[in-house]
């Protein structure tokens, strides 16, 4: 790795993600890193947070000690509910996301093609125990799909893909890609590479990621 | 978030000639009479209108017909009593009508609202309600294919409304409002009251926010 | 008409139907003569009462001066709500219909077909104005769906036909009919005659209808 | 109409072996913990069992697995970090695993309840959930059909129950009961309060008890 590239940690990517998002947006953040998201709203915005296990309007994690063994979000962690909130059934939230009716949802990935397919629910290793959860109601289950990752596996293989290898959670459903190197943005003419990371040109990015990019 | 609407009139300036509006109610309860009301002033022409009936007597939908603001009504119960305006223009070819059950018609909008596709439903097989279209045995009963019914507007009315959408309703008048709701671009509710963000019982809310673009509060008519 | 034959009253159907209805039923009272049923329950039964515009617990009508223009049946007349009443939406309250979650329907018809289809919505005439309400739902909208009505028309034919000549709101969906002359079942294998009119004979109800009857 | 049970052993008593039993909950919130324990203690087995989750830990779902009476689960997140009876018994070809994504999994229990055939939906086309289903493109998107999920029992959990049936939920506990409650030829509801007939809200009751058949009070645990 080139040492003058300097890559965006995990609360870089999430700003970036929250000043994408404007006031007023329905959102629900996938388990894990897209929660971060909540956490670098500019001043002013405000978003109305949906958990698919049936809440619309969430704030944050409780004070210790106030947790509620009611009031859990989708990743089974403790929270909270604003003033204003609304709690339904399983089938009514998940209508709501199949319904388009969530502005946006953040998402990790294993890998993203360049027509926006999204691998993000197994794998694909034999052993594994298999298990979905709301993933594929995610990918598919807001007017924009978004996906937060690193662009680069441990391995140093990229997560920007020509076509997955894992097994699909949705196809052409991811509308952009935020990454610790650039944001991708999934357009039907390709792949539209901006907002790269300081001191690295497209040129090297393309190398990096092995599929072909358009400048942002 | 501010989702309370300064006049009626603001709140269906926006709806084009040509429109699919969903009305909420059943019989009179439910109607939003004054959003109608404010729809014929607005003059918006050639809409669709979904609704479980055509409007009684010469108010509510019977009055947006009788304006000739409607070119095609969707509903399960177009025939009325004292209402003549509907009749008097289905009867000269001068308004269409899809007749549908009322709970493929409620079904429907749900499916729209929720993302579905289509889907199979018991309801109307072999009838006359049902021809042309798509059957299939599953398990041993019969069914019929229905697709979503979605609008570029639904006007519904509902009880309580706060800034955020959040709607309750009131007894038999929340019929085909909350489903209405999740099927339209843009949801209009009239409520009876605006309450504070968090005065709701998050528990008791009927219809979420999100589904809501505008509320408008209209007092009840005094008798 | 055999003077001899005494005809049951409309008030004497309904007491038969709610014969039949037992104590805790839940059940959905056709618009029209239907609604008597309410009004013969034998003492110490009590049935729930639907109504399809999204209220389980009905009560009877109010006291004048204390209707709600917010309270109505399906027939749009004002209604009270019983304690332990609930309301919901029209997609729940047809869903719990169409499931199959009421135990009774009782219903008009015009015409009903020895192997249970319904004709109950449109006379078939040209000029009429074509409303279905609620009535191709209800046909289908209960684990036992009964018909109550006159067995002849004004003019004179009977309603329990080979065939039904009107459009149909429904196949092969009435379990039950009760009429002023007997009370019919339909089964698989044919209508069954009972509890014929005081002085009516089976073959007698045979000729009268003209469809094929065996002994109840 | 008095539907409270007297003890959580009537309350499951009549559960034949190879029932197939939808059960509530999402993670812990929401599993009706003491109706499994009984279920366990009445040693029904061969059981089919229809929930989100397998279990954690060893309570709950993970409990029943583990006692081995489960032949089948159809879930959508069968994998929870700190329970091994589900994961030892899928890898030996023990209990078999019907994989469903979370919201399919909660339409597809509405549809069994609300008597719809089957259903065009467009979450998990084109993954290999989809292998072998049919599928259909409508207005421009692609769907899978899907069937209803149907069961012998539904065992949930509510906040506060009445003598007909009637209950409502607590805060996001709420989950998969009221579509369970509705798809399920008994539905038995663990409830933390039970009230008098009148004593809910009949605006707030989210399962009317037309779908409940038993309800029984379990205090909650001191912790």
């Amino acid at each position: 790795m080139n040492q003058d590239i300097k890559l965006l940690s995990r609360r870089d990517i999430a700003a970036r993600i929250a000043a994408d998002i404007p006031d007023g947006a329905y959102v629900n953040l996938g388990i894990g890193a897209p929660t971060e998201v909540a956490n670098c709203l500019p001043d002013g915005v405000t978003i109305i947070l949906h958990t698919e296990n049936g809440l619309l309007g969430m704030g944050p994690s409780p004070p210790k000690g106030d947790e509620d063994e009611d009031l859990i979000n989708a990743g089974k962690q403790f929270v909270t509910a604003l003033p204003g909130a609304a709690y339904f059934h399983h089938a009514d939230s998940f209508a709501m996301m199949r319904g388009g009716h969530l502005d946006y949802c953040v998402l990790g990935a294993y890998e993203v093609s360049v027509r926006g397919d999204l691998a993000n629910w197994h794998t694909g290793a034999n052993d594994a125990i298999p298990a979905v959860g709301g993933a594929m109601d995610l990918a598919i289950g807001a007017k924009s799909v978004f996906v937060m990752m690193d662009l680069l596996t441990k391995k140093g293989a990229s997560k920007l893909v020509e076509r997955c290898t894992s097994p699909l959670t949705g196809v052409a459903c991811v509308k952009r890609v935020y990454t610790d190197h650039a944001t991708f943005d999934i357009t039907p003419e390709g792949v539209a590479a901006r907002d790269l990371a300081d001191g690295l040109s497209l040129a090297a990015l393309q190398e990096i990621c092995g599929v072909r990019l358009t400048g942002g | 978030m501010n989702k309370i609407c300064p006049s009626l009139q603001a709140a269906v300036a926006d709806v084009p000639d040509g429109a699919t509006v969903m009305i909420g109610g059943f019989g009179d309860a439910g109607v939003p009479f004054q959003l109608i009301d404010a729809l014929i002033e607005q003059g918006a022409k050639d809409l669709t209108v979904i609704s479980n009936n055509a409007g009684t007597g010469e108010t509510g939908i019977a009055a947006l017909i009788k304006n000739d603001r409607v070119k095609k009504i969707v509903c399960s119960f177009p025939r009325q009593a004292n209402a003549s305006a509907f009749d008097e223009r289905y009867l000269a070819g001068r308004i269409a009508l899809d007749l549908v059950p009322q709970g493929n018609l409620a079904e429907r909008i749900r499916a729209a609202g929720a993302g579905i596709g289509a889907f199979y439903t018991p309801t109307a097989y072999g009838t006359p309600l049902a021809d042309g279209k798509e059957t299939r045995e599953i398990a041993g009963r019969h069914y019929v294919l229905e697709y979503p019914l979605a609008a570029d507007y639904a006007f519904i009315k509902a009880h309580k409304g706060d800034p955020l959408g959040n709607l309750v309703y009131r007894k038999t008048a929340r019929n085909f409002g909350p489903v209405m709701a999740t099927a339209a671009k843009c949801t209009v509710a009239q409520v009876t009251q605006v309450v504070g963000v968090g005065d709701l019982d998050p528990e008791a809310i009927v219809t979420p926010g999100i589904f809501v673009k505008r509320v408008i509060e209209v007092a009840p008519a005094r008798c």
